[in-house]
């Protein structure tokens, strides 16, 4: 306990040292329009330059990945004292310095799966946010059937030659590299010709588009690969056993998705489904004046404190079986979109407004960040794809 | 009443399909879009739209058009609704033609009818002032100063607003928010002096503006209909409004509906057409069930409003809140079982989502038509 | 027309003259518990002598079938003069003359598939009420796949021997003979192995035992043959080829349970939500008084007008489709199912009440019909049949 | 708060899990409907439940329960809700002890609490008096004559109403119907002169009673906390009897689905188990999500209550609501699932939808809780 607390004397110190003011906003991220957002990588641009040092001075602590071992760049640091550097994070208010599906998706998976080299090179510079890296899983038409996937990587002897293309591959267009499955074994089961590959995107033949959803612009883009050399050496894990590592990192994008039902339920504000109501049916003794919707909101914040509760629940089992992702990722993404479905609702015309000065920016983003959810319950696996799994490997239900 | 189309209607619906399918499909509605279309509507299209009578359904023959009555008007608009074509038609030869034929003097009828029905001019009702629909929270006022009306206030929402040449105005004469009674219909030019008109872009793409009435003048004969009497007056142009709507969101769910069959026909996954699965083929199913139902509750509201039926109000309340409801379930449900496409702004399915959306705002959603429903059958 | 004016004319006078004045009381005859309604055959009881009265009138008349040829026992009838007959009878209130099986589902079925002889000798039985049938369809075991039935009719040369068991046979007890589906071709696939057998139920070897439903009891039974001995000339259409009368049969049955979504909406009284929540919560300006109730029953009742604008609208259309049928059945019995939900809903505790003399037989007769609607998206071909089948042969999607 | 069982919770729900799967499976249940029990509930069975020291649970080691909490009650009523172990613990052990308990005098305690623990008797709550609960509707009338208090009046839905010895009463001792102030508890003897017991046989075959109050003298002891705080105290008891109940619900719904899952893994059609027919997965898949939701609600709703969590009715309304809803879901589609023999009585499926019908009316139902919530949210 000596321990621990001096360790909380010494971070509060270096926090108050390094942490530079313009960081300690306390302003919470919002992945879908924040702009100065800190993503990192080869073309990063820092419209605020404590952000850059931010950055610098946490990644050279090893403080965005605080429990990988110091060897690979990471904190080094225990359980208990990432614990006490989150709270002193969050006591001063200091922004993420470092946003990134490095940290998120693949370090993790090199921890797991990557020869020794391979760590010692690329986790460092993650840590560091100097590579910013993007995913490659999804293709046009494998839809739920991932591993139906076509881009083929032929062994050249010295090089594998990549040649197909990825769709749904978010921030391709700003990313330095992308970690892709790719079809090795052509002649093997879907699932068993499969290998994970990282591959530089500035090699020749790598081409980025981004894609337009209904909700607008987005950072979703389709890559093609062109005749795209690759060395040998960044195939990671056994050549044909890639389907091992995606299915590890997919179960990680899983949880991380199925976060959204509550991300704007907890964060309050003006974008409560209540509040709206207020604003736009008025009030009546302090109730939402429309008893029909008053008496739908009634329903659906009852589901959702009943759906926050069993998130609280699952942490405090401890349980991360798979199947408990399924079912917070079905429902988190379900109650997320009716959750936009009744704010919307709630605003009336204000609800639908597109453009122009008649509508507040407020309105206008929300309008779209409705339409964006609708894609909450297709990626990262589909609702029907999580009723799936839920109904054989937790049911155990015959196929 | 019989629940099916007569003759004249076939032939107006059999019409309207062959001029979505040919004249307008989706891609009409699309390249609209890309290029910004300051109107959201084509002026070619429309005048063809005007030379196959559309425009006149709703007026007497005096007047040069067809009489062919709300449920003529509205197999049409379930047509165009299929391929989201653009038109003044709601505004114009439903709104504007039915409040003229209704309730103008003979005067305003031979000056406005004959140029509705021959396309010189398009219309638009100006009613709501907040975010959802409620006539009877009309604050726009006018007041008689000397000889003339002068109205101030603002009007949001308006349908083919930015483009009408001619403006109808739900204005209050007396009374307090809240009440129906002192609520007053003028008529008048949108280029009048003192309106001022501004588009505003919505998620669908359809013409909408607000617009200010700024100490705008108008003579005495711009009344429409007795003073004091819009209320009343309203409500029923509303209904017929609300009827063709629920005919044109209808059409929006049956094409919606289609094309996500004929994706469930097409589409594989996991080496089988996903049409397959059952849990899809039940929910498709369920919709099916739930368009039948629209029909026939849409269906029942044109041609009860036609044979002047007693019932209309609760008959447009259960269309235009039947309507709203499948619409919301069959564009989610198309979206979603187009899985990634499906939110793609490349791929049109997302189109009818945003459609849907609005469409259910205008002249009420659900909520108020289950409430105004609710009331008249005294639950 | 002239011909038509002088037939309601000779309607009007006869019933004036045979319809006993107790049979004109306009009651609604409600299936689920008259106590005097007249269903005919050989054991049964008439607590009114008037309503045999009435049933041999009728009988003898034929117009208990106007539309079945006179040769047949029937009214010779044509559609036109049934329309005005029933204008008649209903003009009067007078009662039904008989609620048969026969006249329901068998004799069309015989009238299609029997031999002349056939028809001969069971239809007149039929329109006279003299013989009481019932319908041997389900089995244990054989629930939604009909097909699979296993009571087996052996071919004993001058007569099929048959053993098996039968379930759901409504008023089995009561019957004195069954229609019944029989595997004569054990070799066969499902489909085409099965004949349709007529079995008097005085033969030895039949017995039955009533069911009791979680509504407790009920019409239907189970019912045995051991060794039962049934002539050949029993046997209706080719052998092995039942099939097609059972499905023509079952049609005509899903058409006729489609229609309880409405029955009781349409007898309005006191079952009707609306009356029962204003009743149990209270009215405040003449509205339900509980907001959320009257909300859900507003929608509800929406439904119901849609759906019954929907039946209404198919009979315009003359629409007889099978898929139509579907979907009615299907939507008919769950919101029928619906209806007694919120029937009992809105009357609270009075809702669940069941036996004594605390609560009016009124209420206690609901908490049964609301268990007893359970049953009607099961039998008849269950909703998810119903649903497979509007799935298959409307939507033409795919197996 | 931490949402997991402690040690102590986990024995007693394994030991109450142990009990009703081998002395009370759903066949004791149907044997006492079958005999026409009168009380409803086996002697012997509630005799052996006290001896596990079920009914002390919520009474303290000093008038001989074990101080356990409410948590602890609650995953023994799971339990026994998975098999309908019919037995007067809600009324008693819950109701009854935590009535006297939190709001009896010491005498009171010292009274009635050892007896409780020791099986001696049991007890039920009196509140309602219309077919929906409402306890502001009270009008049972208590009376200060001289010495005494005469209550007149009649209460039904009395949950072991017709087998209990004692009796909690909420009468009203001043003000009006629809007003919580001016409520009072009173607690006497079942046998007490003027108290008529009529029982009633509900759906579901639990123990209920209606109890006519004809001139009922007592002694002024018999006030069961202050007078007039009744309306407060009323709440605070019902909110412990609602969460209990709502774990029963909760039972009630696992096993009915387990009961399903089952019979999808052995049942065939068509040649296959219909637990491979994709729609019927999905639907299972949605019903494990809710009862999950269900598990969360009930588990924060009872260790609050322990913790004295100030947000006690909220969260009271939260599990009673949701497991009322995921019972209703559960119950249903588990009849529709089993098919034809999910309707006959010899089947035990229908026994659960029996009870959940009930269940929900007891102390609120989903539209209670619905707007008690919502009030309390300040929706």
């Amino acid at each position: 306990m000596e321990h621990l607390e001096s360790f909380r004397a010494e971070v509060k110190e270096w926090l108050e040292e390094n942490c530079p003011p313009s960081m300690r906003t306390g302003a919470k991220v919002d992945a879908s329009s924040a702009t100065d957002e800190v993503w990192g990588g080869r073309n990063a641009v820092y419209k605020n330059p404590e952000s850059k040092l931010w950055l610098d001075r946490m990644g050279a602590k090893g403080w965005t990945m605080p429990t990988v071992a110091k060897e690979y760049g990471g904190g080094g640091l225990s359980k208990e004292e990432t614990k006490i550097l989150n709270e002193e994070l969050w006591s001063i208010g200091a922004k993420q310095a470092l946003l990134s599906f490095g940290i998120w998706m693949l370090a993790p998976a090199l921890l797991e799966y990557a020869s020794e080299e391979q760590k010692r090179l690329h986790i460092p510079r993650i840590i560091k946010g100097e590579i910013r890296w993007c995913q490659g899983y999804s293709e046009p038409g494998s839809g739920s059937d991932l591993a139906s996937l076509s881009t083929k990587a032929e062994d050249m002897g010295d090089h594998y030659l990549v040649n197909g293309q990825k769709v749904w591959t978010s921030y391709a267009d700003q990313a330095d590299w992308i970690f892709a499955l790719v079809r090795t074994g052509p002649q093997e089961p879907k699932h068993t010709g499969i290998s994970f590959l990282l591959i530089d995107m500035a090699t020749e033949g790598v081409s980025t588009k981004p894609i337009t959803l209904i909700s607008g612009k987005s950072p979703f883009c389709e890559t093609f690969f062109d005749n795209v050399k690759v060395p040998k050496e960044n195939l990671v894990g056994e050549v044909n056993a890639g389907w091992t590592i995606a299915k590890a990192l997919l179960q990680h994008e899983r949880n991380f998705i199925s976060n959204f039902g509550l991300a704007g339920a907890a964060s309050g504000g003006g974008n409560d489904v209540v509040t709206l109501a207020k604003k736009h049916f008025g009030e009546e003794d302090g109730k939402i004046a429309n008893g029909i919707f008053r008496s739908d909101v009634t329903t659906h914040k009852m589901k959702e404190h009943a759906f926050g509760l069993t998130l609280k629940r699952a942490g405090d089992e401890g349980g991360k079986a798979s199947a408990v992702a399924s079912m917070f990722k079905y429902y988190g993404t379900e109650h997320n979109k009716k959750r936009h479905e009744m704010m919307i609702a709630a605003m009336g015309s204000n609800g639908v407004a597109w453009d122009g000065d008649e509508y507040d920016q407020e309105e206008k983003d929300l309008t779209k960040a409705w339409l964006r959810t609708k894609g909450n319950s297709i990626e990262g696996g589909t609702s029907e794809v999580q009723l799936n799994v839920i109904s054989k490997r937790v049911l155990g239900l015959p196929s | 009443m019989k629940l099916i189309l007569n003759e004249e209607q076939q032939m107006l619906k059999d019409s309207a399909k062959d001029f979505a399918e040919n004249r307008t499909p989706v891609n009409h509605f699309r390249s609209l879009r890309d290029d910004n279309d300051p109107q959201n509507w084509d002026k070619e299209v429309w005048k063809e739209m005007v030379e196959l009578g559309w425009s006149g359904i709703l007026i007497p023959e005096e007047f040069g058009g067809s009489d062919f009555g709300l449920a003529g008007i509205s197999v049409i608009m379930q047509e165009i609704g299929k391929t989201l074509t653009p038109s003044p038609l709601l505004a114009t030869a439903v709104l504007g033609a039915s409040a003229i034929n209704t309730f103008g003097t003979q005067e305003q009828k031979a000056e406005y009818l004959p140029k509705i029905a021959s396309g010189e001019i398009t219309t638009a009702l100006a009613v709501d002032e907040e975010s959802h629909h409620a006539p009877s929270n009309t604050l726009t006022k006018a007041e008689l100063v000397g000889d003339e009306w002068v109205i101030n206030g603002k009007k949001k929402f308006v349908v083919d607003g930015s483009s009408a040449d001619v403006l109808i105005v739900l204005a209050r004469t007396s009374g307090v928010k809240g009440e129906n009674a002192g609520l007053t219909l003028f008529i008048l030019n949108a280029n009048q002096e003192g309106v001022e008109v501004i588009k505003t872009d919505m998620a669908d793409c359809r013409n909408y503006a607000n617009i200010v009435f700024d100490n705008v003048s108008l003579a005495k004969k711009a009344l429409l209909g007795d003073q004091e009497s819009g209320g009343e007056a309203i409500d029923k142009i509303l209904d017929e409004g609300r009827i063709a709507l629920s005919a044109e969101m209808l059409g929006n769910s049956e094409a919606a509906f289609e094309m996500t069959l004929n994706y469930l026909k097409e589409r594989k996954q996991f080496g089988v057409l996903i049409g397959t699965f059952q849990a899809l083929q039940h929910r498709a199913a369920e919709m099916f069930v739930e368009i039948e139902l629209t029909k026939s509750a849409v269906m029942a509201a044109m041609q009860g409003a036609d044979e002047n039926n007693n019932d209309l109000q609760r008959m447009a309340s259960l269309a235009k809140s039947i309507a709203g409801e499948t619409l919301y379930l069959v564009s989610n449900e198309s979206v979603q079982m187009h899985g990634g496409i499906g939110v793609t702004d490349e791929y049109d399915i997302g189109f009818y989502m945003k459609r849907a959306r609005v469409a259910e705002v205008i002249f009420g959603g659900a909520n108020f038509h289950q409430e105004r429903y609710a009331n008249l059958s005294n639950f």
